[in-house]
């Protein structure tokens, strides 16, 4: 199989499988107890902790382990919400979001909250001042992707946080496509509050993390107990746990080489695309984006149909199309960055990861452009010319 | 490899009756692109026969597949066999679709009552089709 | 290590651990992709999902995976309450429920719900009629444990449920501590919503699920995605899930030679224990009780410097005592069944699992009355007689 | 085994100076069975010289240590010294506890306190200890 949808899972590294192993059965213990097969349970939570926060520049104590980005994103905005409304109402978002952080401001709205979706730009840019001129005297939070999952734009955080710290507003960025992808830093973000999930680097699912800042003022989503610091409740995944440390370590260590192996493969991609398959569009922006990330719509044609051509030569990679999404309905990212239904629905989502070798590449750059027009000679709406 | 049927992910590769008819004597096109299908049939009459079918998609797997299906599903038949053939019918000559794809297979019936509606106007004759509005094609 | 703490955690199977491991690493794929290898994926969450419906005799489609039985309370409570908040805001919850029911309530009075905690008498139980009293016409949840984590009683849940179900009340039950452990039929009992956690009967840490009957308004805890049919979003723990599911599957199997392999060694511990040491105070029910639970006070003394005398026996169960909880509290459950200070501090609970033989209660109690004694005679409150 | 050090384990499982003094010099009760421990300090003076020092206790592991480490340390010392001891000296001798469990150290210190207290008041002493409210011996 050659995987080009790295964006929605990567596959666990062996390092990962290997310190998760001995979670599966032998190391037996309960974490909160007072006995040492427990302690060391506890241990290698806290070291993993120690990981993953060094990942992104922060403490310890200032990270709290979910069971996913979707979770530490409702974690997140409903915490917030919740443990400031006295201060305020008012929620601030973009158009772009993950569905989880757009569902979870949409829940709030019907608990009394209001939520602003600031616009983007044909590139996926949020524009500063929309966020300056969204805020209001009411709001307490803004949470703004930290790089799109599908169009892989790298919003400006650094220079939004500086608008909105001046009003003494809670800052969160939803990191699932960036921590482990990209250097991460919540000093030079300037956010309180930053979501990660451990399949998108490399680690396993159904392991993600919160980094809540010192003294900010969040309530659980997950209440009772006392794990997590008493902020987040349940006997914990300690082999989810495990695996996210050590793949927060290997890609601390791995970064430079990782993003300059992917970003190589992926510009051939783009080059090879753009001069091979004409009418495509390029979705985007291609200076602030995601090293790993290459979106082309193809025109007249629907992109469920090519990734079926392509999965006959095992490629794998992901759509905007309706067809291709739960829901039936095309890319809210790509409408919102003005793309028309049609080309949306006949959209390619390449994400490339480590695993990914100049012969994928070859491949695709062969197959594609023959699949493209097998396709758009099926089409009532293609005319050749 | 995929969630199709081996005789779907036939129909799609080797999609049968790809194409136009000048001058069809039934013409049919349904679906938006903001669905993410669209099917456009032709059909060629003699003596009440379909002696041509053929369509043009843009649109999933399924929706090309039921496309190719339904065209030759009715070559060879009487306007009134054609009017005959059900989504279901069409679905199971398929091998099945997935179920998130039945509504492609309910398209594909339309487009063929669609060029048949066509075909009755063209001809002068009053239709007995009644067409089903767009969005009961489309439940999404 | 002879564990007699199986209330917190039980050790997944080896028929657990197998199922689980081809998922580390070789099982790779996304279940919500149209690829095969997700559908491989999807399918084994879905022989899980209906392992777990079969443990409770309910539908896989009225299973919903979570992270833990804490989320799956959290999710009953909060997603109940904020959906019907419309019908009334009052919800009843007994005063022995496990910490994230009662945190979850105590959230929910800050989003202005109102929380009744009726009372339970000294073995534990919750009587109907102080259920029936405390229904007004804005209760729109009732949430009563099946059987207490600590003093083992269980719940006459079906007998509150006829109070609960005339007045067109939702209805949800605790079984963290049952399901997989003693017989458990959402029908029989009535409920509307269940709350599981595979920890509990042998499966991996993790892992939990909330049952919720066809046709009950609840919304989201995780709001976003269309993982779990819409009501739990984030990418799924697959590893977590299949062993949960495996674990249910031995569990339906299983269940009675577990319950009387448990039951049978429980009993020896309690006559053991009352006929060697005086002064001990038998906590719950003797008959309506989790066959694996023995809990009991202990005059004078402290819990935890018993458990610190058994662990030098690699011995390890659990304390109601506040020294041993994180919060420094004594257990909230004992002081409620009327227990004083005192013998909450002074109390242990054992909980008996598959794993515990003959020879580890004959150790227990060989050993325990030689420590009771040496600590009461270091206590101030002793006075032999 | 456990969270605790060697040391503390020791004291723990065999600790020093178990017991009353009958007709003590100072006698000094801390804690209360709601917080989980409760520690009763004996102490016999010679000349100015703790020249016996007991205790009864009931509390955790660490509560047992520390009352017997501290007896430990206030034997053969003068009563101003041993009004010097600090529940830090305690922890360290013990070679530390774990965070959750200073308080514990902390109690013994006020049990001390307590006993040099009523060892002043018998003797018609004014008493320069000043004992803190039960409250700030418990944290939690
Ligand atoms: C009765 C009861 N409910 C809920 C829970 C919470 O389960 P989890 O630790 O999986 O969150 C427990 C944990 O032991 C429990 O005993
Ligand atoms: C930007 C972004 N946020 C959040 C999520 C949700 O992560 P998870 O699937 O771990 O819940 C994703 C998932 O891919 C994502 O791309």
């Amino acid at each position: 199989m050659i995987n080009f949808d790295h964006a929605a899972a990567t596959q666990p590294l062996p390092e990962v499988v290997d310190v998760m192993k001995p979670f599966l059965y032998e190391q037996f213990g309960n974490p909160s107890s007072m006995y040492v097969e427990g302690q060391a349970v506890k241990e290698a939570i806290e070291a993993a902790r120690t990981n993953v926060a060094e990942l992104i520049h922060s403490n310890p104590n200032e990270i709290y382990f979910t069971a996913s980005g979707s979770e530490a994103n409702n974690f997140a905005l409903k915490g917030v919400a919740f443990a400031n409304q006295k201060k305020g109402n008012h929620i601030i978002i973009s158009a772009i979001e993950h569905f989880s952080v757009l569902q979870a401001a949409k829940s709030l709205t019907k608990l009394g909250f209001e939520v602003t979706h600031v616009p983007v730009d044909a590139q996926g840019f949020v524009n500063p001042d929309d966020v300056k001129k969204a805020i209001t005297d009411q709001t307490i939070l803004v949470s703004l992707m930290h790089a799109n999952h599908e169009i892989g734009t790298i919003e400006p955080i650094a220079e939004i946080a500086r608008v909105v710290k001046e009003r003494d507003i809670l800052f969160h960025t939803d990191a699932v496509q960036t921590a482990g992808t990209i250097p991460v830093d919540v000093d030079e973000l300037q956010v309180d509050l930053l979501s990660m999930a451990a399949q998108n680097f490399y680690g396993p699912k159904g392991a993600g993390a919160l980094y809540i800042r010192k003294g900010t003022r969040i309530n659980p989503l997950i209440d009772g107990g006392i794990q997590e610091n008493g902020r987040r409740a349940g006997t914990e995944n300690v082999m989810g746990i495990v695996g996210m440390g050590k793949a927060a370590e290997l890609a601390i260590q791995q970064l430079p080489e990782r993003i300059q192996h992917v970003q190589n493969l992926r510009d051939q991609l783009i080059i090879g695309i753009e001069a091979n398959i004409d009418e495509v569009f390029f979705h985007g922006s291609r200076e602030n984006r995601l090293p790993n990330n290459a979106n082309f719509g193809f025109r007249y044609i629907e992109g469920e149909s090519i990734l079926l051509f392509l999965g006959m030569d095992k490629i794998v990679a992901s759509s905007g199309s309706a067809c291709t999404s739960k829901a039936l309905k095309a890319s809210h990212v790509l409408l919102a960055i003005g793309a028309s239904h049609e080309i949306a629905n006949g959209t390619i989502l390449f994400t490339l990861g480590i695993d990914n070798e100049e012969g994928h590449i070859k491949l695709l750059l062969e197959k594609l452009p023959v699949y493209v027009q097998r396709l758009r000679e099926m089409s009532p709406l293609y005319e050749k010319k | 490899m995929t969630q199709y049927s081996e005789k779907v992910m036939d129909h799609f590769m080797n999609p049968r009756n790809v194409g136009e008819i000048e001058n069809a004597d039934g013409e049919g096109t349904v679906g938006n692109p903001s669905c993410g299908d669209i099917m456009k049939m032709y059909i060629k009459v003699e003596k009440d026969v379909i002696v041509e079918a053929r369509f043009k998609t843009f649109g999933c797997g399924a929706a090309i597949a039921t496309s190719s299906m339904a065209t030759e599903m009715i070559k060879g038949r009487t306007i009134d066999e054609a009017m005959e053939l059900t989504n279901e019918a069409v679905t199971e000559a398929l091998g099945g679709l997935p179920k998130v794809k039945r509504h492609c297979s309910v398209l594909a019936e339309q487009a063929l009552q669609s060029a048949l509606d066509d075909y009755f106007k063209k001809k002068g004759l009053p239709s007995p089709i009644i067409l089903k509005p767009e969005e009961e094609v489309h439940d999404h």
